[in-house]
């Protein structure tokens, strides 16, 4: 019943990106100043929500380890899980936005990339939450999961800097979508349909993937936790 | 000031004063970076004021990163550490006072530093000269708290001083960022670096207050 | 299982442990090791490298945490509230070298606020060191480093003493001398738990000898004690859980 | 049936190649301007480079998983 309900589900998300991309590319007009390029559009924002999203995750996952530790353990695994899945999960997306994002910037600006705050910034999480996988691999042993998780709130808070950015510092990159004042969003009722399958589409897939990670971070705790308990009753 | 930081503290500053490694090696290490930087970049006039902001800022988190693994490879040779978490004063007050350690010693490297700065860079400060003095603290305290929280952390790992760079860079880059455009602002005097200067020190603010909430934490993981 | 038969009802109970394992990984250090200690007793563990001897007084002080079961000590479930109470010595000295013995105690007597301890010069002669000495610990031989550690421990006037190979670095009659001054604690119903693997060293103390073989506690015997001078308090000795 | 998912995935995204590379020569490339010509070439390689990047990872993931299986599989056997 749960394998079947999950194969819907990976369906389901695999027909929304057909039907996304479809929207990206042919129903959604060209766009005034940038023409085609733009359509890129559809891919980069979506990423960066899902980005955030899962960062979100690894925090609220880092943060139910650090609560749960002591006196739930098998709470605090789950936890540690999603904290991992949702940070791994979260620099796909981010490197997603990375690359599309100068793509973009060749035809739009001329330029790969320029240092400016909103780019530098979603750089510097992509460099955080690097780190943070490069910290799980490095350091061994039970306490990494500790010092995983502080890491994990670290680098969380950098986040609503990176959002911030955008509006403390002077910047190049065009305003955000929503909430970015009068001018910005989308006029477009094509467009904005366009961007909002894309949104949902990107959103299911992350979630599936993140559950995918999730499943293999929770099995290999398992494999672990029974060679432990192995080398408990061994004689 | 409580007594248990004093204690820290004193303690502290007595042992880097009798073997001086922290302050002799970042000095030698960050005159390194300053020679190099002039040799590969050949500064001169508006350019150097250009580039000395973040040379002299990126010369001084590189030679703290030494110093700031020192500082908790101290702690761990003998098991202290051990000893400390035993005794019943917080954490966050032995973690206060290895920040303010290590921001002394950092502070006594630039300040050395400036003169020799100025100098091989041909310097002359077209900006308000003052406003350094709330810049460099500033930008001296987010790196120390950062860092000496960092080492702390990573000083519990396998491959214990390549880790710190690694994980104290990105999480520091935003202060880095608003530290070296605010002293090339100041030393160019083309814009105001207050914003900076207030970035700067919310950063200080926040990051110094998580870092004191989450000490503990880091103190027993095991 | 709960640890029977109960420890005698005169005396009271300094640590349980209750089917304690702890794992480093896939190593496991200490498995299902259930011991009463009584208050006012001396316990001594022997065991080969790696028996666990280490990790289990590490728990006792709360710097570890057992992995499964449970430890109580002075009746409460967190090791970590009872800290103050315990004073622990490992092979390695835990004092900064570059500080005087004098320095290093006074500093830690700092860390004990609202605690009567003693002064560091107390201490000191308590381990039988002079405490005028003026040099750092850097300059200090092994021994002598190893009783001005003695004296760190000492410092805050443990009600519970762990003690992991107190004996590795001194010569036999610095050992003695130190025995001598453990004796001195055992009467002043303080707890004492060695590890060691000199056994003849501490077995004129020991009230009860424990051995521990991969994890497990592969023996539980009484010691005997010298009786000269020292007061078995009449009765026989609590009894261990198995 | 669950040792062939890697594969379905391989083919799901050669799928996905194809119709790229479809939506590639149908625009009618040779009509257009250079300028639109680089805007459409920039478009397909953001879209492919999405995608080789997602599903690189969802790759990754299935080979690591196969990987933990089999090392489950060894330690049943063993531990008989």
């Amino acid at each position: 019943m749960k394998r079947i309900a999950i194969g819907l589900y990976a369906a389901a998300t695999v027909a929304l990106l057909v039907w996304g991309y479809y929207q990206a590319i042919f129903v959604a007009p060209d766009e005034a100043t940038m023409h085609e390029v733009q359509r890129i559009f559809y891919y980069h924002v979506p990423s960066a929500m899902s980005a955030f999203l899962f960062f979100a995750v690894s925090l609220v996952g880092s943060i139910g380890f650090l609560a749960s530790r002591r006196n739930y353990p098998e709470h605090a695994q789950r936890f540690d899980a999603w904290a991992l899945a949702g940070a791994e999960v979260g620099v796909v997306f981010c490197s997603v936005v990375l690359v599309t994002g100068p793509i973009w910037g060749r035809r739009a600006w001329g330029i790969w990339w320029t240092w400016d705050a909103r780019l530098t910034t979603t750089l510097i999480l992509w460099l955080i939450y690097v780190s943070y996988l490069l910290l799980r691999r490095f350091a061994a042993g039970p306490q990494v999961q500790t010092l995983a998780a502080v890491l994990g709130i670290f680098g969380a808070i950098d986040v609503p800097i990176v959002y911030m950015a955008n509006r403390w510092w002077r910047t190049q990159h065009p305003a955000p979508v929503f909430f970015g004042g009068p001018d910005s969003g989308i006029k477009d009722p094509r467009m904005l349909a366009a961007f909002g399958w894309n949104v949902l589409a990107w959103i299911a897939w992350g979630v599936l993937i993140l559950g995918i990670r999730y499943y293999v971070e929770r099995q290999s705790q398992k494999a672990l936790a029974r060679e432990a308990l192995e080398a408990l009753n061994q004689v | 000031m409580t007594r248990a930081l004093w204690t820290h503290l004193v303690k502290d500053l007595r042992i880097e004063w009798r073997s001086r490694e922290a302050v002799n090696s970042m000095l030698f290490f960050a005159l390194l970076v300053v020679v190099l930087f002039s040799l590969s970049f050949d500064p001169q006039g508006a350019f150097s004021r250009d580039i000395a902001g973040g040379v002299l800022c990126v010369a001084t988190m590189f030679a703290s990163v030494s110093a700031l693994n020192q500082a908790w490879a101290r702690e761990i040779r003998h098991q202290v550490l051990d000893a400390q978490r035993m005794a019943p004063t917080p954490g966050a007050d032995m973690f206060l006072a290895k920040v303010l350690a290590n921001f002394l010693f950092v502070t006594v490297v630039q300040v050395v530093l400036a003169p020799v700065f100025v100098v091989m860079y041909n310097l002359r400060i077209l900006g308000d000269a003052w406003k350094l003095a709330l810049v460099l603290p500033f930008g001296t305290w987010a790196l120390v708290a950062n860092g000496t929280f960092f080492a702390a952390l990573s000083i519990r790992s396998r491959n214990r001083e390549l880790l710190l760079p690694l994980i104290l860079f990105p999480i520091f880059m935003p202060a880095l960022l608003a530290m070296v455009l605010a002293t090339g602002s100041i030393l160019t005097g083309d814009s105001d670096p207050s914003l900076w200067i207030k970035l700067l020190f919310g950063y200080d603010i926040i990051f110094t207050t998580v870092s004191l909430l989450l000490f503990e934490i880091v103190l027993h993981a095991e | 299982m709960p640890a029977n038969p109960p420890a005698s009802a005169r005396s009271t109970l300094c640590a349980r442990f209750d089917q304690v394992s702890k794992l480093f990984g896939s190593f496991a250090a200490l498995r299902h090791v259930s011991v009463d200690m009584e208050s006012g007793r001396c316990y001594v563990l022997l065991g080969e490298n790696g028996a666990g001897k280490s990790t289990l007084l590490r728990i006792l002080a709360g710097l570890l945490h057992p992995s499964l079961g449970t430890v109580r000590v002075f009746g409460d479930s967190e090791p970590q509230k009872a800290r103050t109470r315990i004073g622990y010595m490992s092979h390695a000295p835990m004092l900064y070298d570059e500080l005087t013995a004098q320095e290093n105690l006074r500093y830690f007597r700092n860390l004990y606020p609202g605690r009567a301890c003693l002064t560091p010069a107390e201490a000191l002669r308590q381990v039988g060191l002079d405490p005028d000495l003026d040099r750092t610990l850097g300059q200090y031989s092994q021994g002598m480093r190893q009783r001005t550690s003695l004296a760190r421990v000492l410092l805050p006037v443990p009600e519970l003493l762990l003690l992991d190979e107190p004996f590795s670095n001194m010569d036999i009659e610095s050992a003695r001398q130190m025995v001598a001054l453990l004796a001195g604690f055992r009467q002043t119903n303080r707890t004492i738990v060695i590890t060691t693997h000199q056994r003849d060293l501490a077995a004129p103390i020991a009230d009860w000898i424990l051995t521990l073989h991969a994890g497990r506690v592969a023996s539980f015997e009484p010691g005997s004690p010298a009786t000269t001078g020292l007061d078995r308090r009449g009765d026989e000795p609590g009894r261990p859980a198995r | 049936m669950k040792n062939s998912t890697p594969a379905l995935l391989v083919l799901l995204f050669a799928v996905i190649l194809v119709a790229v590379a479809y939506l590639w020569g149908s625009h009618g490339l040779a009509q257009m301007d250079i300028s639109a010509q680089l805007n459409h070439k920039f478009l397909v390689a953001a879209y492919v480079l999405t995608w080789t990047i997602q599903f690189g990872y969802v790759l990754r993931l299935f080979i690591k998983w196969r990987s933990q299986k089999r090392v489950a599989a060894r330690m049943d056997r063993d531990g008989r």
